[in-house]
């Protein structure tokens, strides 16, 4: 049974977004957190990720067989199946991308998401978009293998600003990082 | 991310996992069907910028204890961005579409500390802080739009200041720079005049004019033409910057129509109830009659010299009322050449400065409903989306 | 004073003005009634003051994105008053009733500007502000029980922080200074433990416990006994302080005791589900079953050991959907004693640390709902009151 | 026919509520207000306080006729018809009494007020209590003889926490300052 390492994916997304100087005092304090945090866990999402993964719908989530891939405004788009907060592709963004004058935060909380399309697993990142007051424009909450505070990177009640201007929470968007 | 009045949503999913489950013989042939290769990860996108501003575009205010200003085109009814306007703050737009400027106050600590009075511009494409200019105070009201004003093609800035004694901070926004305060008593909401500086409503019932420009600001008034406490003006009112030309409108339905300068003129008033064919608005109690009302009550269209006005029945003294009917007065005309019923009765109107243009309405709730201003036809409905007020682009 | 979402009281007036005049006649002997003397001016008075705060009060925050901490004596439904709690705050209540502590993040300006985080210090009687206390950071979430803790009888403060590495800020409230800060990998919620300094759950699924008294922390780790991804401990539970006792509850109703200690001791699980007579919740898709949920799903009383639960009917990863159901476990007893329906789905539960305990419980729009926890009974409901976290006075 | 002066009222207030040496700031602000503005408005509430006031149903509001005594959470109750904003009295405090933690503005707006009981019409200072977040509890907006921004003594809009520690408006208070 495969594991999902949600810290070695940590690094790697950090890896791919956090890039560049100004980022350098939340790379240094995250680097700290990875190294001094032996004990992170593994999220067993084998269903998913296993070499014959089972995407039948008996194996799936209630969000993921009545998720849809065609309307990112709506809760029920697949890559939404962890996030919290309003959509950003609701307050001038889209699915990705922030809207005006917001920044990504390099981190995130993340899940794992199932497409209907090709019912494939994908890792999303849900980045938020900090430093503009709560856009409070659809809002969803997605719960798919979300948890507990002691687990914050798959937690997604945290505010995850960090390492933006301003920790203001905006709107949060799903990036997708790759299959989970 | 927790928020305050979510759909709770989930739950609703969990109570319906039950009929999910019973479809699932539908579902499970497409939950198989895949394609060859897996989807492409994202690219880092910067975030989203803005054209310059457009006509078709409407700014609203979230309202009373909310952050922050929507835009939305109402060509389409999409919400493009947030302009971060404080609370109690107030927003003005360059002229040329350049800066979108805040008048704030902001407190050091939240609701507590250090008061700090200021202009904040923001960049239009980016929507990004671009730099701060302090100023003495400003007034803490709900938003107006005839509080704080740009003049001179945008190069300078009126806030007007109630500490309680009223004056007015002039601004050099070229330069960045807090220039003086002038004293006003007893008079409030300001217009641009050109060359000379601002005219304002006044407690006497007079409009007074300010000459800005030299060592000692020159203040002088027009004899009183309305009665501030009787019959007053509604503070919000529609002004043709171009021409100089204000058309105000009073508690019982006085129109009153003023052409602005060194010495202004103002015209005799008429009725909007005569113009529509109703009796005239009075100010003794028990008579029921149609009133002009709400917050933001009148809206101006200054190509057509239309006003949009919200009215609604009442006796007098109910000038905050919302409006269930909209009234299309052709001002020049003297008549009401429309009336449009409302489906939920509104607290603001605007109307894009558009040849084809679009009446926008709110309500307490925040609901906001676009119209077509010619047929009065509904185009969108936006729920919850703000209740402060409502502004348009304006030449 | 404009503000959002209210009621167009006045425009309803205006609509029944006509029904209020055909009623003239039988009001007009009332309004000519007369006494002989007026009214004589109001006296001035200072503002309201509180006694130390009580075992029958509930401390109801507003909610996400709004401001203040609510409180309502639970014997007459009545709001006492408001304790200044910003955004994403976290109130502590001295448990000999001396202070009010407010551990937030505030900005210099607004949204933006410099960073302070802090511990605020209310008086209890006038709730007027006593001291801040600087700290070098804290967790920004909306509030949880177990991120700002009082423990040595409210000599010492424990703030969770998060910055992403997470780590506890010591702060000794009687000399008003921040101490140091204890670095704490993978663990967060934490539980004040008397003489040693604070236990706290682990992403490994141990109960991490720190001494924390020494130049260096000592940290030390139960052997795990929960799968934090699989069947995850939910970060809200019951602590009886005195006797250092803990309720634990999983995703899928696995009720967990320890008494806390330098070494804890932790009980061997049993179902909720199975306690009520109906089916174990699993963590497998497809199975709809009763689950607990919520944000802030269950509730202690510590008198008695019965922990109030919100339960749904769902399947499994619906954890943060509302209740429907309270079920009242006897924790000792290992028996769900009684299950209360209600009329509103509720997200919070608290309750009241009386004899005759009242549940609290609250949805997404605010509503507040006070219950006999002995008969389920409904004593108030109250509109629109805060949708954030509930808290009572603890022995 | 008697005029209503309310700007002699405004000194009124003061010199009863404004005492002591902490308000001097504001005492010497409002001094220049009242010096500098000859031309303050006189409002026309002669049907209510002339010699032979005409109280009789047919010269009252829609607000005035509809008015009660007893209950001083309610938009209805007499005193608060032209008051804007969230009711003390529901907030912790009371009719004239801030809730805890709140301060009392010294200035005000004001309104007249017919009261039921007697048919008097009396004089109400519509005092702010701030320096707390918005109560936002029993929402009112009483409109008798309220006018605009030129004349902001009476205007319900503007925040009348002027000579507080703090700005931040809370509740309104409906003082009781004498017949009109």
């Amino acid at each position: 049974m495969k594991t999902f390492n949600p810290d070695a994916m940590g690094e790697k997304l950090l890896r791919r977004f956090a890039g560049g100087t100004s980022r350098r005092g939340i790379l240094a304090r995250l680097g700290l957190a990875l190294v001094a945090a032996p004990v992170f866990p593994v999220l067993p999402v084998s269903r998913a990720s296993a070499a014959k993964p089972d995407r039948s719908p008996e194996a799936k989530t209630a969000f993921a067989r009545s998720a849809q891939s065609k309307d990112d405004t709506k809760c029920d788009y697949w890559r939404y199946c962890a996030i919290d907060g309003s959509l950003c592709s609701c307050c001038g963004g889209a699915v990705n991308r922030c809207p005006p004058g917001a920044e990504h935060s390099p981190v995130s909380w993340v899940g794992t998401c199932i497409n209907p399309d090709d019912g494939r697993a994908y890792l999303i990142a849900y980045r938020d978009c900090c430093g503009k007051a709560y856009c409070n424009k659809c809002d969803c909450d997605g719960t798919d293998r979300e948890t507990q505070l002691y687990v914050p990177q798959l937690n997604n009640d945290v505010i995850w600003c960090f390492g933006t201007t301003s920790m203001e929470y905006h709107c949060s968007t799903a990036v997708l990082v790759g299959t989970a | 991310m927790m928020k305050v009045q979510r759909k709770s949503s989930l739950s609703a999913k969990a109570k319906h996992a039950a009929i999910a489950i019973s479809a699932l013989a539908l579902l499970a042939s497409a939950g198989t069907a895949r394609a060859s290769d897996p989807l492409p990860p994202d690219q880092e996108l910067e975030a989203v910028t803005l054209p310059a501003p457009k006509p078709s575009w409407v700014f609203v205010d979230r309202g009373f204890a909310s952050l922050g200003t929507f835009i939305y085109d109402t060509d389409t009814g999409k919400l493009l961005g947030l302009i971060e306007t404080s609370d109690i703050s107030d927003l003005a737009i360059d002229p040329a579409g350049k800066a979108y400027y805040v008048s704030e106050s902001l407190w050091s600590k939240g609701w507590r500390g250090t008061r700090q009075d200021m202009i904040t511009v923001y960049d239009p494409a980016t929507l990004k802080l671009k730099t701060e200019i302090p100023i003495p105070g400003r007034i803490l009201i709900d938003s107006r739009k005839f509080n704080f004003i740009l003049s001179d093609e945008g190069k300078t800035a009126y806030v007007y200041n109630l500490d309680p004694a009223s004056s007015v901070n002039v601004v050099d926004l070229a330069k960045g720079k807090f220039v003086k305060k002038i004293e006003l008593p007893g008079c409030a909401s300001m217009m641009a005049v050109t060359g000379i500086g601002f005219s304002a409503l006044c407690s006497d019932g007079s409009l007074a004019t300010v000459k800005t420009a030299g060592a000692k600001p020159e203040i002088t008034r027009s004899a009183p033409f309305f009665s501030a406490t009787n019959d007053p003006i509604f503070d919000n009112f529609g002004y043709d910057r171009a021409k100089q030309q204000v058309v105000f409108l009073s508690y019982t339905g006085q129109v009153y129509t003023a052409k602005l300068g060194a010495t202004p003129t103002i015209a005799e008033p008429f009725s909007i109830q005569a113009a529509a064919g109703v009796p005239v608005g009075e100010t003794k109690p028990l008579v029921v009659n149609w009133y002009p009302g709400a917050r933001q009550g009148n809206a101006y269209h200054i190509a057509s010299g239309h006003l949009y006005v919200l009215m609604h029945m009442g006796e007098y003294w109910s000038h905050k009322a919302a409006g269930t009917e909209i009234w299309d007065l052709d001002v020049a005309a003297k008549k009401v050449v429309r009336r449009i019923p409302l489906a939920e009765e509104a607290g603001r109107i605007a109307v894009t400065q558009e040849e084809n243009a679009k009446i926008v309405v709110t309500n307490d709730v925040g609901n906001i409903t676009i119209l077509d201003a010619k047929t009065g036809e509904e185009k969108f409905k936006l729920e919850k989306s703000g209740s402060g007020i409502l502004q348009t682009l304006e030449p």
